[in-house]
């Protein structure tokens, strides 16, 4: 699956998309593909604070626990209830339907530090060859 | 290959016969047990307890006849695999032949029978079990001190952390951090956070063992302790222990060892010996006493002298007549881990199986050694093995080499169980990719080594020729692999009736 | 040694084949110094028939031969030899945990049966898989309110067994929970203002008991509306499950944490037993311990799974809802068998007969001069006596009638010395009643 | 050549040779080295014809192996599929040149074969052809039969690993494919010279003869069958056929589903979820008798759970052997298994496979 360019992208393989002052928040096709069938997801209610790089939640396969890390600060204005019932959504969809949060941002520098499409495919080749090394 | 004689060989297949839910059996007017007729006047439980605390009924129960339950749980028994039909290789837990009169004696009139509160006078038997048991414990391990409350080794675990930060704070400080190596077991890591510690992973050098000069950088003044599996869970002795202990002492911090796997040294060497501060015992692995599908275990705690007045109330104490006695005002104990005197019935076994052995327990603990590295030579050639020192009672192979053709340490696991042998440990320790966790334990026979050997091989060779029949093995069992998936996606955790039981109040 | 399968010829060969010239070789990796020289000092070894002798030698230190009328956590009831003749079984008994559902079918169905029956017992929704007892069973529940609600204090009524609460101080303490006790009224029950009080924005849950120690019933409705009042959760734990066959279940409560030893579960001298947490499905992924769940294989037939196994140590290690590795897989099992045994009809008439023989064990007793019964709210099996003198000296002089009398409570509540807790089950026959009566009479009619 | 002959295929074909029998030409390969005449086989060349790519992309959407994988001068193993995953035929695939394809099928087959290669890379840039008539497939195989070969050849063998190829100079006759291939599970060559009657016969007379001191036989097709079923290789209407996949012939290894479609990968990839019914096991009779094709196998309580695809004695390993399939139920080595024979259920035992497995050296 191709990586959306206007996407930013964390070294714990979250994506954010930044429109305006808000950001949607997700994880990304590598993130799924290696946690494998997602049963269920463990978000924090509309209004939450996070924290740039700050876990605000868990995706749980069968046999895997993973947190999810923030890529920015700031509040949560909505959260992703269709998740609950269908977390396979993650699996099928991951960069687009199954977004976990939307945040309304407090530090746009933060977005500096993240990875742009390109640095983040780079990534996760690195990562690909250390596994199957 | 096996001589071409018709000599019976292991049960591939798993026939059973189909059952239901007992709650699908359920007919209204039937009853398994009978009671004696009420000698005393009858009560009306409306006007007794009142109408807003007074049942009408358990809604939902099932209602069947005796033959009935006795053939409903007789078949499910047959569904399960078990010690008693053969070798169950799973790696760090010791499954080893329970022995029956363990459950004979646990059941006797004046044991099974006794309760917690009755006056120590009429407890003495009861004590002198616990007595001799501790004195045991404390022999084999070489330690000063033991509680036998405890209900499982992960509950030993806690106990032991909490004593150690109750020692630490008695001394000024209880320290910040828990030391764990990669290798350990998952349970160390979460017992060390709900004793109020942060966990330090430790990783192992290539070889296996603990990095010791790593260590020595690590033990600061905010180290409370070292959790270590000895020998690791790769069924390796720490040959550095000593030293390891000697780093730790000499910066005020302690030495935690997982007496998990106590059955590769009960006889031939004690942790208390070498600078092991605190330790608990799995009663259910080295001690024998069975699993029974997950439970009940028992996880005893020894220590060494200075962290004695710490353990949990009550605990035991002679007194000057020379009966014993349950002694419940201790001011530094860290208090109670688990209600009235820990699971008795579990220590009654325990000291029964090590009754029968005595000081012959070293040669249990010589032939576990034994089979482990008999089955590592068997294996050889046909599996990678990660890491080569010598093997105590378990070994570690790897998938490395099945990997190629698509199969994994789980389909080799699986396909085990169509050639009638419990799969060993899959996955574990998370330091080998693709474990394969291999324990035989003291109970198996040369026989029964030889034929999950020849198993193994064979398995080897249909990976590498027909690893579709691996992958999707099991081939034999009642039910194939289970949509674990969906399962965890949508949980039915319980049969539901046509009317709930809230409906009936 | 008869445990062990091999001829000295077989391990020569093994040795032979392995290439090691002796035992001790295989041994080398221990550092010689540690290495014991001489063998252990231990008792035996024993033969069976010795093994079983000793036990015998023990068992007739204990108090074989006595009638008892204690309770407190830990029952005398009925027991089917059935349940004893099924749990034996070699593949129930020495079955690993059911990891490998393919040939675990039998543990993890009768795991899933189990689970539905302690539903319909407490009116809950779900249920694990068990625990390790009720005191750590209500110490596990308190921890999940203290995650479900993000809250560190919980609210702890007095009259919930003393023991539990010291196991829950234990756990606390490091858990960064705070305790807060609230006393008991004069009926028995818990103080309803006290509690109103005591629970607050910060109250993570209110823990009761009932029957509490006392044998008294909680009004759970009223409580679990204080709770609720604060967004705080009610915890009820249940000592004596029998009670539940005529006693209306906690259904008002959020998490239910109960001993299960009543069902087919001798005393043992305090265990193995088998805890129980039951709760809301919505709560489930904070339960800790194991759970079964319903799956199906390729072939569309009906199987069962351990699931949700991601809330465990061997998953999660440093963030498990709980370091809990073993449930008590058998003892649940003792307990599924001994229900099904007894059945919806049994179970009633079972709770009947307790409640019945307490009752007119309590008549009995009520009518010695000097005795009266503590608290005036509704009990089930067990009540309180006051009596006019020490109950341990009474005690004393009821064990030459071959009696063991009520458990002091003093020991317990200073407030509640010469007072002490009667328990009386099916078990206990009216003979044995009205000798306890006759032999106390005496025992009080004795000038000091 | 006066030997035993029978019908194959349309071809008259010889089982054995007076000189030697069916032993002795099945040891001669196991020890030393045979000579197979094998013309029968069918061949056909696949070319690109127009983009570039044309003639990989059909043989590819053909056949299940990874062509991709080839190097100019190597072969594989591969299989030609239904779309349901079942067997048209197995076949070994040449890379002649950068698009250039030798495809060599059986002889059984062979317009079958053909008939449907030609429907199926239909719409590829590629030229397909039958070029079974251009050649006679000679097959020299045993350890010995590099030494033979070298006598008649300024081809370096030493270099050509198995299931690789060369050409060179044969007997006089110039450019003639030299493969490392065979069907017996032994070292060995299969050299294409030209179909013409009295080349291939001067061919034959020529190897007999420089074999002379290695002991050579001319084999005929009974040792043939008997040594591949010793190695467990698989023959076309018996242990694959149009109503048996992939999976259940145990030919995992030679399909790769990762290449993307092919005809019949869809319905390999289906059966994949769906678990296997049935699969391929070796056999070893414990009681004394022959399994044949087509013969019922029972379990021990009696009931039939499969049949037999080959069935012989086994010259070299002196054990009566057979394939056959049974569910993977009863699959596991040492499982104790019964066979009718002519009214009678004898006692077989599940072994491991391939029976026999060249030395290494």
């Amino acid at each position: 699956m191709a990586y959306p360019t206007t996407f930013r992208y964390t070294k714990e393989h979250e994506w954010i998309e930044v429109k305006g002052d808000t950001g949607t928040v997700g994880i990304t096709d590598y993130a799924q593909h290696e946690l494998g069938d997602v049963v269920f997801v463990e978000l924090p209610k509309a209004g939450a604070k996070l924290k740039a790089g700050q876990s605000f939640g868990t995706v749980e396969s069968v046999k895997a626990v993973s947190e999810i890390y923030s890529p920015v600060s700031g509040d949560i204005v909505e959260t992703n209830g269709a998740l609950a019932n269908e977390p396979e959504k993650i699996n099928q969809d991951p960069h687009g339907a199954a977004w976990l949060v939307k945040v309304k941002l407090s530090n746009p520098g933060d977005l500096a530090s993240l990875m742009d499409a390109a640095s983040y495919e780079a990534y996760v080749a690195e990562k690909q060859k250390e596994t199957s090394a | 290959m096996a001589a071409m004689d018709d000599k019976i060989r292991k049960a591939g297949r798993h026939t059973s016969q189909s059952e239901g839910l007992i709650f699908e059996k359920s007919a209204p007017g039937k009853r398994g047990i009978e009671l004696p007729p009420l000698d005393v006047p009858a009560v009306d439980a409306q006007k007794e307890l009142g109408a807003a605390q007074a049942r009408k009924a358990v809604e939902g129960f099932p209602e069947v006849s005796e033959i009935e339950v006795i053939r409903h749980f007789t078949r499910l028994s047959t569904w399960n695999y078990a010690i008693d039909l053969g070798m169950y290789p799973l790696g760090s837990c010791t499954m080893k032949y329970n022995p029956r009169v363990n459950e004979h004696v646990a059941r006797l009139e004046g044991i099974a029978t006794e309760h917690p509160f009755q006056p120590a006078a009429l407890s003495q038997g009861c004590l002198k079990i616990l007595q001799t048991l501790q004195d045991c414990l404390l022999e084999i391990t070489g330690m000063d001190a033991v509680t036998l409350q405890p209900a499982a080794g992960a509950q030993g675990e806690l106990t032991g952390l909490l004593l150690i930060r109750a020692y630490l704070e008695s001394q000024g400080n209880p320290r910040r951090k828990v030391l764990i190596p990669d290798s350990a077991h998952g349970t160390n890591p979460a017992t060390a956070v709900i004793a109020g510690y942060e966990v330090e992973n430790i990783r192992s050098e290539s070889h296996g063992q603990i990095d010791v000069e790593k260590l020595r950088e690590l033990v600061t003044e905010d180290v409370a302790a070292l959790m270590i599996t000895n020998p690791s869970t790769l069924g390796i002795f720490e040959e550095r222990i000593a030293e390891i202990a000697e780093i730790l002492h000499s910066r005020g911090a302690l030495l935690y060892m997982d007496g998990a796997n106590m059955n590769a040294l009960a006889g031939i060497a004690r942790p208390g010996e070498f600078g092991v501060d605190v330790m608990h015992l799995n009663l259910h692995k080295t001690f024998s006493t069975p699993h029974g599908g997950g439970g009940p275990g028992a996880g005893p705690v020894a220590v060494k002298k200075v962290l004695e007045p710490f353990l949990p109330v009550p605990v035991l104490v002679s007194k000057p007549d020379g009966s014993l006695a349950l002694d419940f005002n201790r001011a530094k104990s860290i208090g109670r881990v688990r209600a009235f005197s820990g699971n008795f019935g579990v220590l009654v076994r325990a000291l029964a199986y090590t009754l029968a052995y005595g000081p012959g327990i070293r040669q249990a603990t010589e032939d576990a050694v034994l089979n482990a590295n008999y089955i590592r030579k068997g294996l050889e050639g046909a599996f990678d093995l990660p890491y080569a020192l010598p093997s105590m009672h378990e070994v570690v192979f790897s998938d490395a080499r099945q990997k190629k053709n698509g199969v994994n340490t789980m389909d080799i696991a699986k396909r085990l169980i169509d050639y009638g042998f419990h799969p060993y440990t899959t996955a574990f320790p998370l330091i080998v990719p693709g474990a394969m966790m291999i324990e035989p334990t003291e109970s198996e026979s040369k026989e029964e080594c030889d034929l999950f050997i020849e198993a193994m091989r064979a398995i080897a060779e249909e990976a590498a020729t027909t690893p579709q029949l691996v992958k999707t093995a099991p081939h034999s069992t009642r039910v194939g692999r289970l949509d674990e998936v969906t399962a965890a996606r949508k949980p039915i955790l319980r049969w539901k009736p046509k009317t709930s039981p809230e409906a009936a109040d | 040694m008869r445990y062990l399968p091999k001829s000295p010829s077989e391990r020569r060969e093994m040795l032979e084949a392995i290439g090691a010239r002796s035992i001790e070789e295989l041994f080398q990796s221990i550092p010689e110094r540690v290495r014991l020289k001489q063998p252990l000092h231990l008792p035996g070894p024993l033969s069976e028939m010795e093994i079983i002798d000793y036990f015998r030698a023990r068992a007739a230190e204990n108090s074989v031969g006595y009638t008892s009328f204690l309770g407190a956590g830990v029952y005398n009831h009925l027991r089917s030899v059935v349940t004893d003749a099924l749990m034996l079984r070699g593949e129930f008994l020495t079955s690993y945990t059911p990891y490998q559902a393919e040939i675990s079918q039998g543990t993890l169905q009768a795991i899933f049966e189990f689970q539905t029956l302690m539903c319909q017992l407490t009116g809950q929704e779900v249920a694990n898989a068990s625990m390790y007892d009720g005191s750590t069973a209500l110490t596990e529940a308190a921890l999940m309110a203290e995650r479900l609600t993000g809250r560190h204090r919980v609210v702890v009524a007095r009259s919930v067994h003393p023991e539990y609460r010291e196991v829950l101080a234990t756990y606390a303490r490091n858990a960064g929970l705070q305790i807060d006790e609230i006393p008991f009224a004069e009926s028995g029950e818990v103080d309803a203002a006290a509690a109103r009080a005591a629970v607050s924005a910060e109250t993570a849950a209110l823990v009761v008991q009932s029957p509490n120690f006392f044998g008294v019933l909680e009004q759970v409705p009223q409580l679990a509306e204080i709770a609720h009042a604060r967004e705080a959760l009610l915890i009820v734990t249940i000592t004596e499950a029998v009670s539940l066959g005529a006693v209306r279940p906690p259904t008002e409560a959020d998490i239910v944490a109960m001993e299960g030893q009543s069902f087919g579960l001798p005393p043992s001298y305090g265990g193995p037993f088998v805890g129980v947490i039951a709760t809301k499905e919505k709560f489930v992924r904070q339960m800790p311990g194991r759970l079964a769940g319903q799956a199906t294989d390729n072939a569309g037939r009906r199987g069962f799974v351990l699931t949700l196994a991601t809330r465990e140590q061997h998953i999660r290690r440093e963030k498990a809802t709980s370091n809990i590795c073993t449930n008590q897989a058998l003892c649940a099992l003792a307990a599924t068998i001994h229900l099904c045994l007894l059945g919806k009809e049994g179970l009633k008439e079972l709770a009947a007969q307790n409640l019945a023989k307490a009752r007119f064990a309590a008549a009995e007793l009520a009518k010695i001069p000097g005795v009266r019964r503590a608290f005036s709210a509704p009990t089930f099996n067990e009540f309180v006596i006051e009596l006019p003198r020490s109950v341990k000296m009474v005690n004393a002089e009821l064990l030459r009638d071959k009696i063991i009398g009520p458990l002091p409570l003093g020991p317990f509540y200073s407030e509640l010395t010469k007072r002490g807790l009667v328990c009386v089950t099916e078990t206990t026959s009216r003979a044995e009643i009205e000798r306890f009566a006759a032999a106390l009479r005496r025992a009080l009619e004795k000038p000091l | 050549m006066g030997a035993r002959m029978v019908n194959f295929g349309g071809w008259d074909m010889p089982v054995e040779y007076p000189s030697g029998g069916i032993i002795a030409e099945h040891l001669a390969v196991r020890t030393r080295v045979g000579l197979f005449d094998v013309s029968h086989m069918g061949d056909i060349r696949i070319e690109r014809s127009g983009t570039p790519g044309g003639a990989l992309a059909a043989v590819q959407h053909i056949s299940m192996n990874d062509a991709a994988k080839l190097s100019i001068g190597q072969a594989h193993y591969s299989a030609l599929l239904y779309p349901q995953g079942t067997f048209v035929d197995d076949l070994i695939i040449h890379r002649l040149a950068e698009e250039s394809y030798l495809l060599v099928i059986n002889a059984g087959t062979r317009e079958k074969d053909w008939n449907w290669v030609r429907d199926n890379v239909h719409g590829f840039a590629c030229a397909a052809r039958d070029a079974s008539n251009d050649y006679t497939q000679l097959a020299i195989q045993g350890p010995r039969a590099a030494e033979t070969l070298r006598k008649l050849t300024d081809a370096d063998l030493t270099p050509i690993r198995n299931y690789w190829f060369t050409t060179g100079t044969v007997c006089g006759l110039r450019d003639v494919l030299i493969a490392r291939t065979g069907y017996t599970g032994e070292d060995g060559f299969e050299i294409y010279v030209p179909s013409d009657a009295a080349t291939s016969e001067m061919v034959w007379n020529r190897v007999l003869e420089a074999g002379k001191e290695c002991g050579i036989l001319p084999c005929g097709l009974g040792a043939r069958n008997t040594l591949r079923l010793e190695s467990k290789m698989a023959l076309y209407g018996h242990e694959i056929s149009d109503t048996i996949n992939v999976w259940e012939a145990g030919l995992d290894r030679f399909c790769k589903l990762e290449k993307g479609d092919f005809i019949g990968s869809a319905a390999l990839a289906a059966a994949k979820a769906a678990g296997l019914r049935r699969t391929l096991v070796g056999l070893e009779m414990i009681d004394r008798g022959i399994a044949r094709d087509d013969y019922k196998v029972f379990d021990e309580t009696g009931t039939e759970v499969g049949y037999v695809t080959s069935g012989s004695a086994a010259p070299f390993l002196k054990k009566n052997i057979a394939l056959a399939y049974v569910p993977p139920s009863l699959s596991t080595v040492s499982t104790n298994l019964l066979i009718e024979i002519r009214g009678q259920r004898l006692r077989a035992q599940v072994v491991p496979t391939p029976f026999y497995k060249r030395p290494k050296k």
